[in-house]
C-alpha cells in the first residue's frame, strides 16, 4: 500500500501533467482555428488519464511507447518539451521533427515516445519488435503499443499479439477504447465489444479498467510492466475512456447520442482527479493556482513557438539516408 | 436514367455517380469505413445508405477483409465498390488487389471475374504526414489485370468513376481530397457510361506537349496560362487513364509539337512519368530537345507547408520545365543514323 | 439417426473419392519424378477425409469452396474431372484452366471449386465476400474457407473471422490441422494448439473434431452450414489430420519424431473408412474390387491427359481483361 | 573476417553473407518463416540457427509481425536481418516496408533509424503459379527512403548482401531461386564492406548498350554471346542496384555506343526499364535508334512451361531486341535542333 500522502503529491503532479495536455490541445484547437496550424489533427481531450498513468508507470526512455496519430498526449506525458511540440505541429524548424511529423507522425525518441503512427495498427508489430530487443540487449526495456479499440480489427495487431505471445516479450498492448472508430462505433463492429477477451486468443492475460483513473492506470502498467520485465509476455490493457472532443478537429459529432458528452464530461479525468483531490484536502485556491500555472506555461510556450522560424525548405533534401 | 446538367462539386459529382450505380445496377454494393451511416470522411458518400439501405454499409479498419470481400462478392455476381479511404492504407491489403483480383480473369481463363471498383484519394495537403501524402499510382500502373484512373475534374469524377463500376475488370479510381470541395461546375449527368481508357486534351498548343493527370492538372493548365503569356503555346494532355494508359494520344501530340514535358506529384523516379517518355522515345516518334519530367524528388513528404511547398511542383516548377525544353540545347539529343 | 444401411452405401461412394485423390496424389508423384509434371507441388495425403467429408455435406455449386495451394483433394471432392486435373497439372490445353493455374492456383467454379489460393490467409476474406453476397442474392449459398494451421497467424484470417462474425455471414472456417506450417510445427508458433479456441474472440462457435473421420466431418459441415443457412453465421471447424507426405514434392521432412509417420498411417481416413466398412460387412474383395476400379479411373485419365496437346503459346495474351 | 576464396553456389555465398554478418555484428538477428531449425526453404539459412542460437529463430506466417519486428527491434539498436520467403507476399504488408521502415530517418531527421535487411527471392520457373512468379522491383525502386538491390552472381549475392547488412538504412535484397543452386563459382569472402550502389559491366563492346539486373543478366551475356558470332558488339551492364540506379554508368556506356536495350523480367510497362531509358534521353546523351525494353508482356504469369516460355524473355528475345537497335532505322528518331 502506497504513502497516501506521496500518493497525493503524486496525483497533484499528474494532474499537472494532464492539465498540461489539456491546454495544450485546447491550444492547437485555437491555432488551428486561426490558421497557424493546418492539416488534420487529432486531439485526445479525455484520454489523458491512460497516457499519464502509463507513463507514470514506465522507465522512460529505457521503456518506450508506440502511440497513433492521436499521439500529442503521449509525448507530453513521455516528458517532449511544448516549445517543439508547438514547434511541430506549427511548422517550425524548432519543432521535434523540424516540422518533419506533424501533428500524426511526430516522435521523440529522447524522452522514449518512438513515434506517432498514422497507419491503424501499424505501431503494434514496432513495439513488438522493440520488446524483441529487450531479450537480446539486456536493457529491461518494456515497450508499450497504443491503438484505439476500432484498431483490434486490423490484422497487424493480430500478428503482433501472436508473436509477442510466444516469444514472451515485453510489450503491453494498451488499447484506449473510447468506443468509437473514427465516426463509427466500435461496437457495431465487433461481436463482443470487452475487447480485452481478445487477448484470451494468444494465452495473453487481458483486463479491462478505468481509463480515466489515473491512479487506476499507473499501477495496472506497473504491475504489468513488472510482470513482462520478469520475462512473463505480454499483457493487453484496455483501458476505458471517453473521447470528449471530436475525432479529428471539425468533426461534427453527428454519431452522438444526446446526453453523451454531458455524462462524458462528468467522468473525465481531470474533472475525476480534480474531485479526488479536494477530498485529500487539496483547497479549490490550490486547484485553481495550479491550473493557472500550467496554462500560462503552455501559453508561453505556444507564444515562442510562433517566434521560431519556419522550417527552411533547404534542408528538405537532408537525412533521407545516412 | 434521364440526361441532365447540374452544377457540383468533385465529391458532388462521384457521389452521383454512385447514387446512380446503386439505383441502376442492383448488384452493386457500396462498403468501407464510416461510409455509410457517416457518409464518409470526405462527405463523398453521404445520403447513399439512407437511399439504398444495406446495400450500402461500414466495415471494421480491415481493409484485407474489405478488398477481399469485395473479390469474393464479385466472384458470385456482386459487383461491389469499396473505399479505401487514403491510398497509403492500400500497402496493408495490397496483396487483395495484386495477387487476387488481378489474377481472377486471366488465371481463369475468363471463368471467374472480378468486377469490383476501388475507390480512394491520395495526395499532399499542408500539414498532413508522410502516410497520409503518397502518390501512388506507380503501383497500381504496373499491375496487369488492374485498371486505374485519375479523375482531374467534377466531369472525370462522374464519368471515370461510372466506366469504372461498368467495367468487368477490378479498377481503382484514385481521387484527390484537394478536389473534392472546390469550385462547382456543370456535369452532365446520366449519358451512356463510357470507355475505360482514353486521354483528353485539355488545352490545344503547338509548342510543347504537357503531358498530367489527376490534381497537377491544374497547375499545369495554370503554367500553360504563363507559358503563353511568354509567347510558349502548350498542348495540355490530362491522361485519365494510368492502366489503360492512352500513349498514342501522346505520340500523337509530340508528333506535332516536337517536346514533350510529364507533370505528376508522385515521386519523378519510378512515376509514371517514366514510361510516357519511354513509350514515346520508343517509338521513334521524333524529339527536338530532352524531355523534362516533373515529379516529387527523392525525400518523403514532410507535413510542415514550407516543406511541402519545396517538394511538392507547382506550376512554377512546370513552367521552368517547359521552358528548359523551348530553350535551344547545346547538344544534339539525338544525331539522325 | 441416418438410416445405417444408406449410410454405408454413402461411407462406400466417400472411399471410392478418397481414393480418388489419393491415387490421383500418387500419380501425380510419378509424373513430378518423371518431370512430365514440373514445379512445387503440395500434395493431400492423410488429409482427403477433410474435403470428401466436407464436400458431402455441401449443396455445390451453389455453395463454393476457397481451399489452399493444398488443393487437388478439394477440387477432387467437388466432382473437378480428372482429365482436366491431370491436364492442369500437366500444362495441356485440357486443363482445368488450360496450364493456367497449376497445381497451386487451379480453379473450378463449374463444380463449386473457386480457386485455390498461394498466398496464406488470402482465401479466408474473399470466401467472407462470397458469404456477403448470399445476404443480397437469396441464394442460400453458404462459403467455405479452408486453410492450415499455420494461416490462423495470418492477419487476413483474423479480419475475416471480424467480418464474417459482425455480420452473420454464412462462411464455413475450416483449419485442416495437419500440426505443420510447411517445415515448423504449428505448436510453436502459437501459445494455445487448440485452434478452434481463436473463434471465441469474435463470438464464432468452435469446434474441433476428428478430421480422419469422413463421417464426423460430415456430419459436422452439415450441421455448421444448416446453422449458417438459417442466418446464424460462421463457424469454425478445426479438423485435426496428419500430412502422411511432405509439405511439397521433395520435402526431406527432417522435423518428423521417430514413429510420427507409422503412428499417423495407421490413423489416416482411408485406412479408417476401409476398417469401418469391413466391418459393417463389405468384403475385403468388395474392397480390393473397388480399389482397382479407381486406380484404373485414375491411370485412364492421366494417360488420356498425357494425349491431351500442350498449352498452346499462341493464346498467351487472351483473357486479361473482358 | 580474414579473406579466402571458395567454390560456392549462389545460396552458399548468400548463407556465407550471414554467417558472416552473424559473427561480426553482435546486433544482427535473423527472423522468418522455417529459416531456423529448418535452415530455409531452398536452405540458403542452413546451419545457421545451430551457430548463432535464438538470435536465428523461426517465426508464425505472420509478415506484418516480421517486419514490423525487425523495424522495432533496428529503431533501439539491433540490426535484424528478415525473410520473406517470396517477393509475393510482401505485399500483404507493404506497409510495413513503404509506410513504416522508408519513413523512420527522414522524417525524424536521423533521430531514429532502421537499419533492417530484407532478404528475398523472385522470379517465375516452370510450373510457378501467378501468386509465386512476378519480378516487383518497381515496387521497392519507386519508393524514397529504401535501398533495393537483385544480386545475379555468387559474388554479388555474399557482396551486395554483406553491403545490405552494414547499410544502415532498410534494404531489400531480392535474390531469385532459379540461381540459389547452379553451378558453383569461386567466391571472394572476407572483403571489407562495399558500398551500396553501383552498375558492373559484366561484358565490355562498343555497338550496343544491354542493360539488365538478377537472373535476366545470364540470358542478356548468352544473347552477347549470339549476337558477336554475328558481329555485333554488345556492352553487357549489371546494374546491380535498383535504389540507388547507377544511371551515369549507363549514359557512360550509351555515350559510346549510342544505343539502348535493357532487359528484365518484370513487366514492361512501367518496369525499371522505363527508368532506365528515360534517365538516359533526358540527360541528352545521343542515341541512333530508339531504345528498346524487353520484359514480360502484359499477362499474369501462367504455370505451364510452354506459356511460360512464351512471356518470360529469353536470349533470343533479346537478341532481336538488340538486332532491332542496329539495323537502321527508317524514321530519324531525333532530329538535332
Ligand atoms: C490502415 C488504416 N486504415 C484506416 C485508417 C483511417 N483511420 C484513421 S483513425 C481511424 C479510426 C481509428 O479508431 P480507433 O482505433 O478506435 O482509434 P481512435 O481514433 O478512436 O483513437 C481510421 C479508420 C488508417 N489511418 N489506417
Ligand atoms: C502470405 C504467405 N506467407 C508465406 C507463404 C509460404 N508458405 C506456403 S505454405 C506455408 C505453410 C502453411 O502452413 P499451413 O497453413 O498449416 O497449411 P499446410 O501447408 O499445412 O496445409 C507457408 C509459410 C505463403 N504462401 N503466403
Ligand atoms: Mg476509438
Ligand atoms: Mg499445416
Amino acid at each position: 500500500m502506497r504513502d497516501r500522502v506521496q500518493d497525493v503529491d503524486e496525483l497533484a503532479r499528474h494532474l499537472a501533467t494532464m492539465l498540461r495536455i489539456r491546454f495544450f490541445e485546447e491550444e492547437i484547437r485555437r491555432l488551428r482555428a486561426e490558421g497557424a496550424v493546418v492539416g488534420s489533427v487529432h486531439l485526445c481531450n479525455g484520454q489523458e488519464a491512460i497516457y499519464v498513468g502509463t507513463c507514470a508507470a514506465l522507465d522512460l526512455p529505457t521503456d518506450v511507447v508506440f502511440p497513433t496519430y492521436r499521439g500529442h498526449g503521449w509525448a507530453i506525458a513521455c516528458g517532449a518539451s511544448l516549445d517543439a511540440m508547438f514547434g511541430e505541429l506549427l511548422g517550425r524548424t524548432s519543432g521535434l521533427n523540424g516540422g518533419r511529423g506533424g501533428s500524426a507522425y511526430l516522435s521523440d525518441p529522447e524522452h522514449g515516445m518512438y513515434g506517432e503512427n498514422s497507419i491503424v495498427g501499424a505501431g503494434a508489430p514496432i513495439a513488438t519488435g522493440a520488446a524483441l530487443a529487450s531479450t537480446f540487449d539486456g536493457s529491461g526495456r518494456v515497450a508499450v503499443a497504443a491503438f484505439g479499440d476500432g484498431a483490434v480489427n486490423q490484422g497487424s495487431v493480430h500478428e503482433a499479439m501472436n508473436f509477442a505471445s510466444i516469444r514472451r516479450l515485453p510489450v503491453l498492448f494498451v488499447i484506449e477504447n473510447n468506443r468509437y472508430s473514427e465516426l463509427t462505433p466500435t461496437a457495431a463492429m465487433v461481436t463482443s465489444d470487452r475487447l480485452f477477451k481478445r487477448s484470451s486468443a494468444y494465452g495473453i492475460p487481458g483486463v479491462r479498467i478505468d481509463g480515466n483513473d489515473v491512479a487506476i492506470v499507473r499501477d495496472t502498467v506497473a504491475e504489468a510492466a513488472r510482470r513482462a520485465r520478469a520475462g512473463d509476455g505480454p499483457v493487453v490493457i484496455e483501458a476505458m475512456t471517453e473521447r470528449i472532443v471530436g475525432h479529428y478537429i471539425g468533426d461534427v459529432e453527428s454519431y452522438r447520442e444526446p446526453g453523451e458528452l454531458d455524462r462524458a464530461l462528468e467522468q473525465e479525468p481531470i474533472v475525476r482527479l480534480s474531485r479526488v483531490l479536494e477530498s485529500a484536502g487539496m483547497t479549490g485556491d490550490e486547484l485553481d493556482a495550479l491550473r493557472d500555472k500550467v496554462r500560462a506555461e503552455v501559453a508561453d510556450a505556444s507564444a515562442r513557438a510562433l517566434e521560431a522560424p519556419l522550417a527552411d525548405p533547404s534542408t528538405v533534401m537532408e537525412h533521407l539516408y545516412a | 436514367m434521364p440526361e441532365e446538367t447540374r452544377k457540383l462539386t468533385y465529391a458532388q459529382a462521384a457521389n452521383e455517380a454512385l447514387r446512380r450505380a446503386l439505383a441502376e445496377i442492383p448488384e452493386t454494393l457500396l462498403f468501407g469505413e464510416d461510409i455509410a451511416i457517416p457518409g464518409g470522411v470526405f462527405g463523398v458518400t453521404k445520403g447513399l445508405q439512407k437511399s439504398f439501405g444495406d446495400r450500402v454499409f461500414d466495415t471494421p479498419i480491415s481493409e484485407s477483409a474489405i478488398l477481399g470481400g469485395a473479390i469474393g462478392a464479385a466472384l458470385v455476381g456482386r459487383r461491389p465498390i469499396v473505399e479505401i479511404m487514403w491510398v497509403d492504407f492500400s500497402l496493408v491489403a495490397l496483396d487483395q488487389i495484386v495477387n487476387q483480383a488481378a489474377n481472377v480473369r486471366y488465371v481463369s481463363q475468363g471463368k471467374l471475374t472480378a468486377p469490383i471498383t476501388i475507390r480512394t484519394q491520395q495526395g499532399a495537403g499542408p500539414g498532413s504526414c508522410a502516410q497520409h501524402s503518397q502518390s501512388l499510382e506507380t503501383f497500381f500502373a504496373h499491375v496487369p489485370g488492374l485498371q486505374a484512373c485519375m479523375p482531374a475534374t467534377a466531369q472525370d469524377a462522374y464519368d471515370l468513376l461510372t466506366a469504372a463500376i461498368h467495367s468487368d475488370d477490378p479498377t481503382i479510381v484514385i481521387e484527390n481530397r484537394n478536389l473534392y470541395h472546390g469550385e462547382k461546375a456543370e456535369v452532365r449527368l446520366g449519358a451512356a457510361p463510357g470507355p475505360v481508357g482514353g486521354a483528353a486534351v485539355r488545352r490545344p498548343g503547338d509548342d510543347v506537349t504537357l503531358v498530367t493527370w489527376g490534381a497537377m492538372l491544374h497547375r499545369a493548365l495554370e503554367a500553360a496560362d504563363e507559358l503563353a503569356a511568354q509567347g510558349v503555346s502548350v498542348e495540355v494532355l490530362d491522361m485519365r487513364w494510368l492502366r489503360p494508359l492512352d500513349t498514342d494520344a501522346v505520340k500523337r501530340s509530340v508528333a506535332k509539337t516536337g517536346r514533350l514535358v510529364v507533370a505528376h506529384e508522385a515521386h519523378r523516379f519510378m512515376g509514371v512519368g517514366a514510361e510516357v517518355v519511354t513509350s514515346v522515345v520508343e517509338s521513334g516518334v521524333p524529339l527536338v530537345a530532352p524531355p523534362v519530367r516533373v515529379g516529387a524528388p527523392d525525400v518523403r513528404i514532410p507535413a510542415a507547408p514550407t516543406l511541402q511547398a519545396a517538394v511538392i511542383p507547382s506550376a512554377s516548377v512546370i513552367v521552368d520545365a517547359v521552358r528548359r525544353t523551348v530553350q535551344p540545347v547545346a547538344t544534339l539529343v539525338q544525331q539522325g543514323v
